[in-house]
């Protein structure tokens, strides 16, 4: 079979589902770990000997790739999934724009797999890069990303109808980081943030107050934190304000639990429904 | 287990009021006592007894162990064989009753503290860590800057000092300390003419009150109006004895003139 | 929307806890500064706030990642890497700082293994660093803990504490308990490194617990206004700046830092005694 | 699929790369930690190893994000945190670490809240932080630039920079030319600490630069032979990391650094002259 | 600029390859020298000359700045007023020909370096940064190590050594130099009596070889048989001039024996 590695347990997924039983696919960062950091032991290198293709998900996620490049030997071509998924800007808070905060100019969004139309898109690129490597092999691939696609599609219904559950005034969508513009995007949420977008940026003292006020004046029901990161500040504000703590939410697709797309919707939309909905829909 | 507690005859004593007249004398006994560094031999059977009221002059050539008895006399380094008996019970190392001077200290010379803060630090054994700087305190510091000559320095930063300023500062906190027990390890050292000579009254007076002090130097020729007792060593023994008799020329030149210079490693 | 005014703010009880957080982790670590001053430590304190990680690996390993095993592990690395390299440096002839630069980044690399073999995200430490906007009651109450433990223990060891920081020798012949103080003060300075770990962060804690008392420095001669001094300035510096955060919009935790740096410099510049412009020996 | 043979694995580029990178980068920073080691500077190698946030910021906010714009930023930064700590404890009364302390955290600070008005998305230093898997071609021949001039330069000035190290006045009065001594090494160090931050990252690099020379420390008198000691240890520690690594599939970096902190533990234990079963003054 | 090309007169010398005997002498010439610090005037209005071949005292009471001027000749501290002339060009402070003994070196002695290495270093100025360190360069380290009795422990790293070992280490440093000028601040401090002896034959054979020699110390009666000329200061200068006719009791009582004791700070 064609041997490809991964970078994103996401795209190791997409490419299974796409590829079958032609690809074989090594999973260089390993569900748990962090897409942020690039330290592979030798073993995965060697691990990774004869891949034709090195999938990574792009859109600057992977800030080492630059260095990466030199590393690889003549036959791997790496391959940035997410290149030309149209991006969105990073959105904090959507429906005000005051003078003193601040909309990230150039700035995108990277974590495109929150969107269940991003996913079929990049099945296709997935179809076009496996076929580009393994010619004979082109209609299977082709027939792989359909019935993903067909699969995704099914997931954003499932999706839209448990989201239908919220009322629509209720569809605000409070985080710590602004890692879901796509999936609010997607399915009519309004976005905000906590905390900013860097992980570890800690967040002025008017920027909580005004959270604060925002929070209060649109009556959100629910805040959620992030998975595997410290829930503590979200924690006082929802003390502040009385609102709820969602489950935590994930946002890398890297939770250990959930690291394909469709275990990761699945948990994301859960979550967010069992916070927003009315009881009685439940 | 505070200093007052364990001094129980300070009463008798107008000034200087930590010292001892009284029959039974207090004795320190150095039995058998060896020091080894690494491949070292500092020091080997080391034998003397004396007593509070006595001073005792501790000469050898560089190298002899002088340094290395002092700090064995503090608590500082252990032995690794004989017995150091104070008051008829073992040394510890922090025992209060020992002052001790240094030869050369690992100081921090920058450190935020003034020569009067510095001779303060004497106090400490006396106050322990909680009892109030009293007046009596303040009297004692007093008198040690003024017996070193240091009133006019004492708010000087300590690094602002002349080498000999500094020497005279720490005498200064060692007789604060008003010990039983002083061990000063080349007094002298950087000390003009008038200060030594002071240096030397000072050690009558304080041997008259009925402290016992150890001192090491190099000046031969001071050895006999300063001293009571003289320890000649040479990582061994030479002589212990009242001056008079031990601090011969034959058992000098026995302690210096060697044509083996082996002693001096 | 405008921003809510800062009386606004202060009336919800997250500012309450903020601005109360502020005074006593200001105070505890600026009083505490005074005996890193006096210890040169800075840089070891600085160390030791960034030798978690391998306290966290192991605290994960036995029980799983929360905030309390974290903050455990922390408390327990600290010690390790600190207590280890006295330890080393007292039986070798190596100096504290090189003991504790090899000691704490095997550890670190140990850490790093073991959370690898646990498939867990490296960047565990921010479990740790809380905001000092996002206090939880239990928070305050360990910081106020803290705080008094170290101001009374401090303040209580202080006359041996300045002579043994002086010359340890000396403070040994003197009947200082050398090694209980270098102990007890040491687990002191963990524990208030780790509160303002919680409220400042890993690198921001090292100024809160090293620029108070070295203002101070540049302009006493008495090792004792250290300690009350560095506090003061601690609370005072942590209080202006909460008040500046919140109009500027700048994260309280850096203000913090930045107020104390500048308090630093005007020292540094116009200390009458030892400042830029006071006239000291002209050395070549 | 069974693992490939390590035969097999040095035949890829990436692997004989690694197997380079290792060789240079553990020589040039073994022999450098001879001059860290000597100074008593581990922890403010460590100290400006975290300290490069805020110069990352003022070239983010003058160039730009890239991976050029990062490198000179951070080699800004280490040279004002570390010269101008220099400069404030020569023009002030206090020690350097003391200073640094203060001035890395002010400008960390600072550097945080720039990025905070930048809007930059990631935490900056990642940037910086390679893996020695995965170098560029660029980055090693930056290694080997910064790795032949740190020899050259302190094997040239190895005899005034001893005399110095030892002690500053004493060197003075013999002619040595004691500031430009300290700005050059200091450089030197700077430089060799950023291509070691590329190949292992931000704490193990610091490892990196000071294991080699403590393990040889307890085990010469001889100033001299701690540069090339170093030097040795500290490639061989590193190839033997790689070799170790694959078959156990650790993280090269955190290997390395895991087998020089072996190193220093065997010489501390089993050293004839200072380990801990020599005979050496028996201090109470 | 090396040392030896300036020394363009070594070729008459046997031994201790660097001093100068030929007929127009080298001179050292202080004028008006002053040195503050911070708020203390250390000196005043200092003014002598001497010359290689001569050996100089300098005599004072704790405080009065012979330490101040001995750095201030090593070129390490500068005077705020007047100026320091050696052979008539004003001092650099990296003039290689001068070697300095400092009173208390603020010395890491846990450094890893043996009594040899620290001796070797004093070679410095002589090889700069490159030149091979050569058989002629061991010899003048093996000699000055001998001179000092420092042959036995030249192997010992130099925290294992007694105070006066390690005093006699840096005198040989000192020596090693070969300087035309040597500045030694209390060179007998710590040393027994045979080294002290030792020390002053070596300062005799020193002048002899043309050097100039400064020490200041405080023994004032081993004046006479050692120097040739005295510097008696206490802030300001009392008196310079050779021995026979400077150092009078009452030169030397108006030094020292002053009811205001305003010097002493
Ligand atoms: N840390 C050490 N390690 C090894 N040997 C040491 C150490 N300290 C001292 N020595 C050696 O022990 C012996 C005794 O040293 P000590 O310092 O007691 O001599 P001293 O009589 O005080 O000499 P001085 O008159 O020079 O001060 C000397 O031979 C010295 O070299
Ligand atoms: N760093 C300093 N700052 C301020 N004053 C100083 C400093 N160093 C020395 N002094 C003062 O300058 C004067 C001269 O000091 P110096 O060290 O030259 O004296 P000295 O003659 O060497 O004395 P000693 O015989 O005690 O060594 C003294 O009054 C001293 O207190
Ligand atoms: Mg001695
Ligand atoms: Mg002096
Ligand atoms: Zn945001």
């Amino acid at each position: 079979p064609l041997k490809v590695a991964s970078l994103h347990p996401i795209v190791s997924d997409l490419a299974r589902q796409v590829g079958g039983a032609n690809v074989e696919v090594i999973d260089i960062l390993k569900p748990g770990g962090d897409i942020h950091h690039f330290e592979p032991a030798p073993k995965d290198i060697a691990a990774m000997r004869g891949s034709k293709l090195l999938l990574a998900s792009g859109k600057e996620l992977e800030t080492y790739l630059d260095k990466l490049r030199d590393s690889l030997g003549s036959g791997v071509k790496l391959v940035e999934v997410g290149e030309k998924i149209p991006s969105i800007p990073f959105v904090c808070h959507e429906e005000h724009d005051h003078a003193e905060h601040d909309h990230h100019h150039g700035e995108f969004d990277p974590h495109w797999w929150h969107s269940a139309e991003n996913m079929k898109r990049a099945a296709r690129i997935m179809s076009d890069v496996l076929s580009a490597a393994d010619p004979a092999n082109e209609a299977a691939y082709e027939a792989g990303a359909k019935a993903a696609s067909k699969r995704f599609d099914e997931l954003k219904k499932w999706a839209q109808k448990e989201v239908a559950k919220i009322d629509r005034k209720d569809r605000k969508l409070v985080t710590a980081h602004a890692a879901f513009g796509y999936f609010c995007k997607e399915f009519g949420f309004e976005s905000m943030s906590v905390l900013g977008i860097g992980r570890n940026d800690d967040a002025s003292s008017s920027h909580i107050a005004e959270t604060i006020e925002e929070i209060r004046e649109h009556g959100i029901k629910a805040i959620f934190p992030e998975d595997q990161a410290n829930p503590k500040v979200l924690a006082e504000i929802a003390r502040s304000t009385g609102v709820k703590i969602g489950d935590p939410l994930i946002a890398d697709g890297t939770a250990k639990n959930a690291h394909t797309f469709e275990t990761m919707l699945a948990h994301n939309v859960r979550a967010i429904v069992a916070a927003l909905a009315p009881a009685s829909a439940n | 287990m505070s200093a007052a507690a364990s001094h129980d005859h300070t009463k008798e004593h107008v000034c200087w009021g930590g010292g001892c007249k009284h029959t039974q004398h207090h004795r320190l006994e150095v039995i058998d006592l060896g020091v080894q560094y690494q491949e070292v031999r500092a020091l080997e059977k080391i034998n003397f007894a004396t007593e509070c009221g006595r001073s005792m002059a501790l000469i050898g050539p560089n190298g002899a162990g002088k340094s290395t008895l002092l700090k064995s006399l503090a608590g500082l380094i252990a032995g690794d064989s004989g017995k150091i008996l104070w008051r008829g019970k073992p040394l510890t190392r922090s025992s209060h009753e020992i002052a001790y001077l240094p030869q050369r200290g690992d100081i921090d010379w920058n450190f935020p503290i003034t020569v009067r803060g510095l001779v303060e630090m004497g106090r400490y054994p006396n106050l322990g860590w909680w009892r109030q700087y009293s007046r009596h305190d303040a009297d004692i510091v007093e008198r040690a800057l003024t017996s070193m000559e240091l009133r006019d320095l004492q708010d000087r930063q300590i690094s602002a000092l002349s080498g000999g300023q500094q020497q005279r500062a720490f005498i200064a906190r060692a007789l604060a300390q008003e010990a039983h027990v002083l061990l000063l390890d080349e007094p002298f050292t950087g000390l003009d003419k008038p200060a030594q000579e002071n240096l030397s009254r000072l050690f009558k007076e304080l041997t008259a009150e009925g402290r016992l002090l150890i001192a090491s130097h190099h000046d031969l020729q001071t050895v006999k109006g300063n001293f009571d007792d003289v320890l000649l060593i040479r990582r061994h023994q030479i002589v212990f004895g009242p001056v008079a008799e031990a601090f011969t020329p034959a058992n000098v030149a026995s302690a210096y003139d060697n044509p083996d210079q082996a002693i001096r490693n | 929307m405008p921003l809510p005014t800062i009386t606004d703010f202060l009336a919800e009880p997250i500012a309450k806890r903020a601005l109360l957080a502020c005074l006593m982790i200001g105070f505890a670590n600026g009083f505490v500064s005074a005996f890193v001053v006096l210890r040169k430590s800075a840089l070891k304190i600085g160390t030791i706030s960034h030798s978690l990680l391998p306290g966290l690996a192991v605290a994960v390993l036995i029980a799983g990642l929360s905030q309390w095993s974290a903050l455990v592990g922390a408390i327990f690395a600290a010690l390790i890497v600190g207590l280890g390299s006295i330890f080393l440096s007292r039986t070798s002839r190596l100096d504290q700082d090189t003991a504790m630069g090899v000691l704490y980044t095997t550890a670190f690399a140990v850490g790093l293994q073991i959370l690898r073999g646990l498939n867990v995200r490296q960047k565990l430490d921010e479990w740790l660093f809380g905001s000092i906007i996002g206090m939880a009651d239990s928070d305050l109450w360990i910081a106020f803990g803290i705080s008094a433990i170290a101001v009374i223990t401090l303040t209580a060891l202080q006359r041996p504490l300045i002579i043994y920081l002086f010359e340890p020798n000396i403070a040994a012949s003197l009947g200082v308990p050398v090694r209980l103080l270098n102990y007890a003060t040491f687990a002191v300075t963990i524990l208030v490194l780790v509160s303002s770990l919680q409220a400042v962060g890993c690198i921001l804690s090292v100024g809160l617990m090293v620029a108070p008392a070295a203002t101070m420095y540049l302009l006493t001669n008495n090792a004792r206004a250290l300690f009350w001094g560095g506090g003061i300035l601690g609370a005072l510096g942590s209080m202006i700046a909460f008040f500046l955060a919140y109009p500027l919009g700048w994260s309280p935790s850096s203000t913090i830092v930045i107020v104390l740096g500048s308090f630093f410099l005007l020292a540094y510049i116009f200390s009458p005694k030892y400042g830029l412009f006071s006239k000291r020996g002209s050395v070549a």
